[in-house]
């Protein structure tokens, strides 16, 4: 890789990094890992899924201890026993995946370990006050963590690292989750937060989102790192090329495959909430043609999962009919069905989470190809497993889809999300679906996978297969679907035309500011 | 290679270590260790002891069966123990009310106690599907509860008579017995050793090639993602606590047709709870089972004969416990030795496959 | 805080007035002193080439219970006879049934004859091995199901004891009421009701009977949680109980305690002579008389049959008769209505009352 | 609402059927003093065992181990007390009970061992270890290695002042009032210290593991370790305390069998399952405090009634727990669960006939009575059970993603 032109100098070096490596069984996570960060500036760091980021903050984190390499803080060589030590020394860190406890109230996940700072009492709840505030949190500090949404998470672990003193602050992909208006809000506030002093390591798959935030760039490709440039200076593509090596892809359609053949026939849609006749969705009717992308665009938590799960038979619908025609034109009623005849009438199903809901993480790959398709071929004859069936298919898929992986026996725990998505899109599309329902589809999945996954939902609408596309990613909704139906508070408000509409607009159809427009 | 030091190593050092803490107590107590294990290895091979021990590991094999199917849906079954109880009463009432042609005879009996063992695992199956009472709490109650309906059933003015001072059901006729199979001076080994072993490879047949048993793994493993693909969790759970009180119910039945023919109030309890042990012993694998139920029963007649040498035979409950607490420890340290070196093997080999062992206990990931 | 001795003090309304004598059948004619049937020690026999084998049930040598009396029978042969050799063997709450059998088994293969089962529960364990060793001789405690050429069963009259227990129980309530707690509700152990119910109703017409067990028959928790035995006691001395006959092993620690603490009311003991047990030491003076079972007795008569080689001699039944069953006397608290009982004693013993070994309610 | 005014809407709702129960089938039984001293006296060992299970399960580690505990506390118990008298045997019973927490923690937190298997193997050891030594130590004292020789036992007190009046109200046959009286009269007479103490324990509990850092620390590890270590928690310490903690007090639940006036000394298999009951009215109290309590009570209460009063009362309580399926048809109508209502109807149906058809239930079932209230309240109760989110999870630093 060539050496892009070095960042300009902003202030001292709060965090030095220098030949950390880290070994994990069977990979190298880190190998003479190098990292300059100043006082001051957001600093973004760059990389494919599994090319060892998270295992570098959470080193930096005291999280993990570095098989070698030295760490600095303020030009103090330091040695992090625990986060403990870390959190003295002013490093904070957002992580990943929350590090939240549900059944905990905001309160006591704030300032779970940091008690002695301002007691558990009346300075505590004010300090909490100023922070929720500054971050935007509007939670009240007894609410228990489960009742919040995502955007209100994020806010929590930021306010966990500001109760902390942290000057130095981690974050590990904060923005997979957020509609853009939220990131916009995330990111004013890092902003004011930098102009008062912190510091911010950055993670983040999205280069766009790199470019307006940071600093300076640190891209790290499988475990070392391939250079540091300045975001301002250099181009989306090249940041992406830096990473895999390859050309940005992009999202975009190309013509249209829109059939006149409905496959998914939904009308007046309802469902209640669990104990109570309040509606979660209601009055919902769509349908979506063979070869079609209908997406569905929508903040986190206005029913967007609960449709999803409510069309799988997850859910028992309260009223309304959902229909699913096969090619021959026969319309069948599946509302009384369960969800593994509904599977099996033709409907794929990628899951928002899948390590909940797609993954067996114990079990080997080839039992995770069964999973869902346990009553078909190939990988079942009658009421007996057909492993040999199972594993040929899952080799198959291992090859279409560039899952990189060892071999098809290891757990599916050992694959990084990304090949983990690979592998639940390839079992999904086999069998010959006629709709595929894709909830959130290369989420948190590199750049590489990502631009292979939209691939093959493409390949695959234009056979025919129909497709309901749930995402958080606007370009991705923008760029794949031929029709978007925006969502909120359980009802489909309005209908956007992909070709001419804004991730703007979308953003603020989706939080209510244009509600008027719809219906 | 690896994978049998992975599998072997640890019961083997567990077992050794076990022994150590079992001397230690037995000096305390002012015996002679070495005469103790000498007295327990040898009396295996006097008389009908190791027969003994057999016939006894089947009925502790089948008890390890009940516990592993629930395990295996994460469901904890402690209720083994009250079903397998309720099955054999039922079993010998209903074997000791009828006479039927040989065969036809104890297979009848075998369905009604497996059926008997169903039933009243559907108790608690039932409030957990229905009610969501956690089974760990129904069970427990049911386990006592079992033992009035026993007492209740056995009485004299229901179904039992009396035998001196004992009180038991109608003897079973010959046609309902299980014949033996004679091993000379070695003693008779129990015909139910057989079914017991064919029991346990339908279970592993089940579990690892039907479609049935993949979805009882998968909803063990994870209802989310169970339910995404299709498998009803509830329905699992209650075919799943049916099958394992299916199989308790034959529990008590190697002893009922192959050697007591009535169920009596002195039949022994317990086995229930063994079968938890065992079946954690055996990682709920139908051969790992097998080799815990052996090691369990042989230690149970062992005891027996510590105290020709008048030696406590506590010393046999403390090696028993022992023998549990280090068998897993030693999985864990030999599993995370295992691990150290893979790590050192990385720098030469990246593409490891040495990564199962550490995800395959559904540990953090 | 509460002084030592405080009565439960909302005990039901007590018949104030039961100065007069509960008993309403007239006392049975004074027995003659009899010359007990037993104590002809004047043979000497020689044991000292047996080697006993002894295999208790749950429990063992010191429960202070049938176990520790088959024990003390043992020790007694040891002493007066000469036996040099015995093994014991204790068999564990939840063992298989086989188990029983593997003891006996070892036993008579070290070379041990005669062996005694103590306990009904080593009777199906007897009935398997006995046949394969036809030289060694087997006896059996509480149970006479075996029927086998080398197996002596030593079984007991319980209930003429506790027919005994039962008339006492009657003379020395005030308040015409008492009370039975028996442990497991087992054949066995209704033998003790059966006769103490016989007795009080024999003696009385109008006395009030609590009668109750702890837990039902293979529940053997009700032979070993004085705690449930203290409470179902306590419940009964408040209904109005003064005199409280166990049979509940070591549950009737518990109702020791409940007589004591009522400050009233007394309690009979089971098996040994409770007096002189260390273990109850502390309550001994609410325990004014024990039905005795005298297992000890059987063993060692028994042992000295086998030495002698001759088993013709045996009682069938250890009962009143060959003072196999019995009362005690320790503590002198019984001893103003001795007369009455050795009276029903005589009477029982010539045949002329027949007690019962089920229940009559 | 907030748990503690469930807590007394639970309370005043079961004093409220008892007392009408009471009254309609002319019983006073139910609600003598009596019954709920006895009660108390057979909540004892199960609360605390409770209160050891909560402990543990609360720092996320499942503690069915409870009962080797307890047994291990009843010896220690025995043997504190014949050297020390009651309060030594209660530190020492403590002291036993957290050995064997200890040793659970070496198994399950450093070693990683499935929680399940551990603590089976602790109930192994526990009994094992306890008849060791008790051949060991009581045999030569007692004569006898099941049991141990006779220990001093705790004082009781009694707050004669309130108790005499309340001893006039509950004798006044008043509805309600006596019924009251007579309840409360009971758990304020003839207490032993360590009847206060366990009692005590559950706000204690309460406090401390929701008012203290040291609480939340704790509970952050049965909710997410990983987590709680990112913020600089030192789960291991954590874990390791939690469970000392918890056989600690299984321990003084083994206490509780031995330190009592009419209860046993040491004694062989003494503790029966207990330790397991306790586990199950842990779960049955949601892993709550104030929760457990109740299921302690409940099953204390029921077990007391069956001991004291035999099949009458227990009949009579069949009749109450008819009236309560009424109280739940009513509440499940006004919330529209006409499912969850009709199956109450159909179980008080079954329930009231049971009870008209019968003059005694079969007596063989009648002292398993507590067993069959806990499952018919468990099962006609809603079960919004909600355990730690990370119970029975294996934990290790630096693993978590
Ligand atoms: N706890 C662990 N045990 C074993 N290997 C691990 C562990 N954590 C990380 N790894 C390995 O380290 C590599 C780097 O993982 P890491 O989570 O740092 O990737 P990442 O760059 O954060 O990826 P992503 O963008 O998907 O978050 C992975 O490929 C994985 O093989
Ligand atoms: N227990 C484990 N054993 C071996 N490898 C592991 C283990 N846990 C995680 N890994 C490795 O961690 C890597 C990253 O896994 P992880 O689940 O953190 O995904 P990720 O990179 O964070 O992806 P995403 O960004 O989608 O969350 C994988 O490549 C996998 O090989
Ligand atoms: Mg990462
Ligand atoms: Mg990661």
């Amino acid at each position: 890789m060539s050496d892009p032109e070095p960042a300009p100098e902003r202030g001292e070096p709060v965090v030095e990094l220098s030949g950390i490596t880290k070994r994990f069984p069977g990979v190298v996570a880190n190998s003479d890992v190098n990292l300059t960060v100043h006082a001051g500036e957001v600093h973004a760091v760059c990389g494919e899924n599994g090319a060892g980021k998270s295992t570098l903050m959470k080193i930096l984190y005291g999280m993990q201890k570095p098989d070698e390499g030295t760490i600095s803080i303020n030009g103090k060589p330091v040695d992090f026993r625990n986060p403990h030590d870390a959190i003295r020394a002013g490093v904070g860190m957002v992580h990943q995946h929350f590090m939240l406890a549900d059944n905990l109230t905001v309160r006591e996940n704030v300032l779970l370990g940091a008690e002695n700072l301002h007691g558990i009492g009346r300075a505590a709840t004010q300090r909490l006050a100023e922070l929720a505030e500054r971050t935007g949190l509007k939670a009240e500090p007894d609410t228990l963590l489960e009742r919040l949404g995502v955007a209100d998470r994020q806010r929590v672990e930021i306010v966990k690292v500001l109760y902390r003193g942290a000057r130095i602050v981690i974050l590990d992909e904060p923005t997979a989750v957020l509609v853009p208006q939220e990131v916009d809000a995330l990111f004013d506030t890092v902003r004011q937060m930098q102009k008062q002093g912190f510091t911010f390591i950055f993670i983040s798959h999205k280069l766009d989102e790199v470019r307006a935030i940071a600093d300076t760039v640190t891209v790290i490709r499988r475990g070392t790192t391939v250079g540091t440039a300045d975001p301002k200076t250099i181009s989306s593509r090249q940041l992406a090329e830096m990473m895999v090596g390859s050309e940005l892809p992009s999202p975009e359609t190309r013509e249209s495959t829109v059939t006149d053949r409905d496959v998914l026939r939904v009308s007046e849609l309802r469902l209640d909430a669990e104990g109570s006749d309040r509606a979660v969705l209601d009055h919902i009717s769509f349908t979506v043609r063979a070869g079609e992308v209908l997406g569905v665009a929508g903040v986190e938590g206005n029913g967007q999962t609960e449709l999803v799960e409510t069309i799988m038979g997850m859910r028992k619908a309260a009223s309304g009919t959902i229909e699913l025609v096969d090619a021959d034109g026969n319309a069948r009623d599946l509302t009384k069905l369960g969800t593994l005849a509904r599977r099996e009438a033709g409907i794929g199903y990628i899951a928002e989470d899948r390590t909940r809901h797609s993954l067996l993480l114990t079990q080997p790959l080839w039992a995770n190809r069964v999973l869902g398709y346990q009553t078909r071929p190939p990988v079942s004859k009658g009421q007996l497993l057909d492993i040999a069936g199972a594993r040929a298919d899952t080799e198959r898929i291992v090859r279409e889809y560039d899952v990189r992986t060892p071999g098809i026996d290891v757990p599916a725990a050992a694959l990084s999300g990304g090949n983990q998505q690979k592998l639940v899109v390839g079992r999904e599309l086999s069998g010959e679906p006629v709709l595929l329902i894709a909830s959130h589809p290369t989420r948190g999945v590199d750049v590489g996978a990502q631009a292979l996954i939209w691939e093959q939902i493409r390949t695959a609408r234009a056979r025919g297969l129909a497709v309901l596309l749930i995402s958080a990613d606007l370009d991705e909704l923008i760029g794949l679907s031929d029709t978007i139906r925006v969502m909120l508070r359980g009802r489909l408000v309005s209908e956007a035309d992909p070709a001419t509409v804004t991730p703007q607009e979308l953003g603020s159809a989706m939080t209510g500011a244009s509600v008027e427009e719809g219906e | 290679m690896s994978t049998w030091r992975a599998k072997l190593l640890p019961p083997l050092l567990a077992i050794a270590f076990a022994v150590l803490i079992s001397s230690v107590a037995l000096l305390i107590s002012g015996a002679d260790p070495l005469n103790a294990f000498g007295t327990m290895l040898s009396q295996l091979f006097a008389g009908t002891t190791a027969v003994d021990t057999v016939n006894l590991a089947s009925t502790y094999y089948l008890a390890g069966l009940a516990v592993a199917i629930g395990f295996q849906m994460n469901l904890f079954n402690i209720g083994v123990e009250g079903q397998y109880r309720f099955a054999g009463v039922i079993a010998a009432i209903v074997g000791g009310a009828f006479v039927l042609p040989p065969v036809i005879h104890a297979v009848f009996i075998i369905v009604v106690g497996a059926l008997a063992g169903a039933l009243y695992a559907a108790i608690p199956a039932i409030l957990k599907v229905t009610r969501g009472v956690s089974e760990v709490i129904s069970t427990i109650m049911l386990n006592s509860i079992v033992i009035g309906i026993v007492a209740y059933l056995i009485d004299d003015e229901q179904f039992g008579e009396q035998i001196g001072n004992n009180v038991a059901t109608k003897e079973i006729q010959p046609s309902g017995l299980i014949p033996g199979i004679p091993l000379g001076a070695a003693g008779t080994m129990f015909g139910f050793v057989l079914i017991a072993a064919v029991v346990g490879a339908a279970y592993w047949f089940m579990l690892n090639r039907t479609r049935f048993g993949f979805e009882l793994k998968a909803s063990g493993e994870s209802t989310t993602a169970a339910a995404a693909g299709g498998v009803n969790s509830k329905k699992m759970t209650l075919i799943a606590m049916l099958l394992s009180g299916a199989v308790a119910g034959l529990v008590a039945l190697p002893e009922l047709l192959g050697r007591d023919h009535v169920y009596a109030i002195t039949a022994t309890t317990g086995y229930g709870f063994t079968g938890i042990a065992v079946a954690l012993l055996g990682r709920n694998h139908p051969a790992g089972i097998a080799l815990g139920a052996l090691l369990w029963a042989f230690l149970d007649k062992a005891a027996v004969s510590l105290e020709q040498i008048q030696v406590p035979k506590e010393i046999a409950t403390i090696m028993q416990g022992t023998i549990v607490l280090s068998v897993v420890v030693a999985y864990e340290i030999v599993r995370r030795a295992d691990l150290a070196a893979e790590q050192r093997r990385v720098g030469r080999a990246l593409a490891g496959n040495g990564k199962r062992s550490s995800v395959s206990e559904g540990g953090a990931v | 805080k509460d002084s030592g001795n405080t009565g439960s003090n909302n005990a039901a309304p007590q018949d104030q007035g039961s100065q007069q004598t509960c008993a309403t059948a007239p006392a049975p004619p004074a027995a003659a002193p009899a010359a007990s049937s037993s104590a002809d020690a004047g043979e000497k026999v020689d044991a000292s080439a047996l080697r006993v084998g002894l295999a208790y049930d749950v429990g063992g040598r010191g429960d202070a219970s049938f176990n520790d009396a088959a024990a003390a029978g043992v020790d007694r042969a040891k002493a007066e006879l000469g036996v040099k050799d015995a093994n014991e063997s204790t068999a564990t709450a939840s063992e298989s049934e086989d188990s029983k059998a593997q003891r006996l088994t070892q036993m008579a293969t070290a070379g041990y004859n005669p062996i005694i089962g103590v306990g009904f529960a080593y009777a199906k364990a007897v009935e398997a091995v006995a046949p394969k060793f036809p030289n060694v001789k087997f006896a059996i405690i509480d149970d006479d199901s075996v029927k086998a050429p080398n197996v002596t069963p030593l079984v007991f009259a319980e209930e003429q004891g506790s027919f005994l227990a039962g008339v006492a129980a009657v003379y020395k309530s005030k308040s015409c009421h008492i009370g039975f707690v028996g442990g497991v509700d087992t054949p066995l152990i209704q033998k003790f009701e059966a006769g103490y119910l016989q007795g009080a109703k024999a003696a009385s017409s109008k006395v009030k009977i609590e009668d109750e067990y702890l837990t039902p028959a293979g529940d053997i928790s009700g032979f070993n949680d004085p705690g449930k035995g203290n409470i179902k006691a306590k419940a009964q001395i408040d209904k109005g109980a003064d005199v409280i006959y166990h049979a509940a092993g070591a549950s009737g620690k518990g109702v020791f305690d409940a007589a004591k603490a009522s400050g009233k009311a007394k309690a009979i003991g089971v098996d040994s002579d409770q007096y002189n047990q260390k273990n109850v030491a502390e309550v001994k003076d609410v325990i004014m008389t024990s039905m005795i079972k005298r297992v000890d007795v059987a063993v060692f008569e028994y042992i000295k049959a086998v030495a002698k080689n001759d088993l013709s001699q045996l009682p069938k039944r250890f009962d009143l008769k060959v003072d196999g069953v019995g009362y005690s006397t320790s503590g002198g608290m019984v001893d103003d209505i001795k007369a009455i009982l050795d009276g029903y004693k005589q009477q029982i013993i010539d045949g002329k009352i027949q007690v019962s070994d089920k229940p009559q309610k | 609402m907030p748990g503690w005014a469930r807590g007394v809407l639970w309370a005043v709702i079961a004093i409220g059927v008892l007392s009408t129960t009471s009254y309609l089938t002319g019983e006073p039984g139910l609600t003598s003093s009596n019954t709920s001293q006895v009660a108390l006296r057979l909540a004892l060992p199960i609360l605390l065992a409770a209160l050891g299970g909560l402990w543990a399960e609360r720092a996320g580690v499942i503690n069915i181990g409870l009962e080797g505990m307890m047994i291990l506390g009843t010896w220690g118990a025995a043997w504190g007390a014949y050297y020390g008298g009651p309060w030594a045997g209660l530190g020492a019973a403590i002291v036993f009970g957290a050995l064997g927490g200890l040793l659970h923690a070496v198994a399950t937190v450093t070693f990683n061992v499935n929680h399940i298997v551990s603590g089976v193997a602790i109930n192994l050891l526990g009994l094992g270890v306890a008849k060791y030594l008790a051949s060991l130590v009581f045999e030569p004292l007692s004569g006898n290695p099941k049991e141990s020789p006779r220990v001093p036992k705790f004082d009781t007190y009694s707050a004669t002042f309130l108790s005499d009046w309340l001893g006039e109200l509950e004798a006044g046959q008043r509805v309600v009032i006596s019924d009251v009286a007579g309840i409360l009269r009971g758990l304020i007479t003839q207490v032993s210290p360590l009847a206060m103490i366990a009692l005590l324990l559950v706000p204690v509990s309460y406090l401390v593991l929701w008012r203290t850092r040291f609480g939340l620390r704790l509970r952050s590890c049965g909710e997410n370790p990983v987590a709680a270590e990112s913020l600089g928690v030192n789960v291991y310490v954590h874990k390791y305390s939690a469970l000392v903690i918890s056989g600690g007090f299984a321990g003084m639940g083994g206490a509780s069998l031995v330190l009592l006036n009419g209860g046993a000394d040491y004694l062989e298999n003494q503790t029966n399952g207990r330790g397991f009951i306790g586990l199950a009215a842990m779960i049955f109290g949601n892993w709550r405090p104030g929760g457990l309590l109740g299921g302690a009570a409940l099953f204390g209460y029921a077990d007391g009634l069956q001991l004291s009063g035999g099949g009458t009362l227990v009949l009579a309580l069949l009749y109450g727990a008819v009236i309560l399926l009424g109280v739940i048809v009513v509440v499940q109508l006004i919330r529209r669960q006409w499912f969850a209502a009709a199956m109450a109807v159909v179980g008080a149906g079954i329930l009231y006939f049971i009870y008209w058809s019968n003059d005694e239930l079969p007596e063989q079932l009648i002292p398993y009575s507590a067993h069959f209230v806990t499952i018919i309240v468990l099962a006609v109760a809603s079960q919004r059970l909600r355990p730690p989110r990370s119970i029975g999870k294996r934990y290790r630093r630096g693993e978590g993603d």
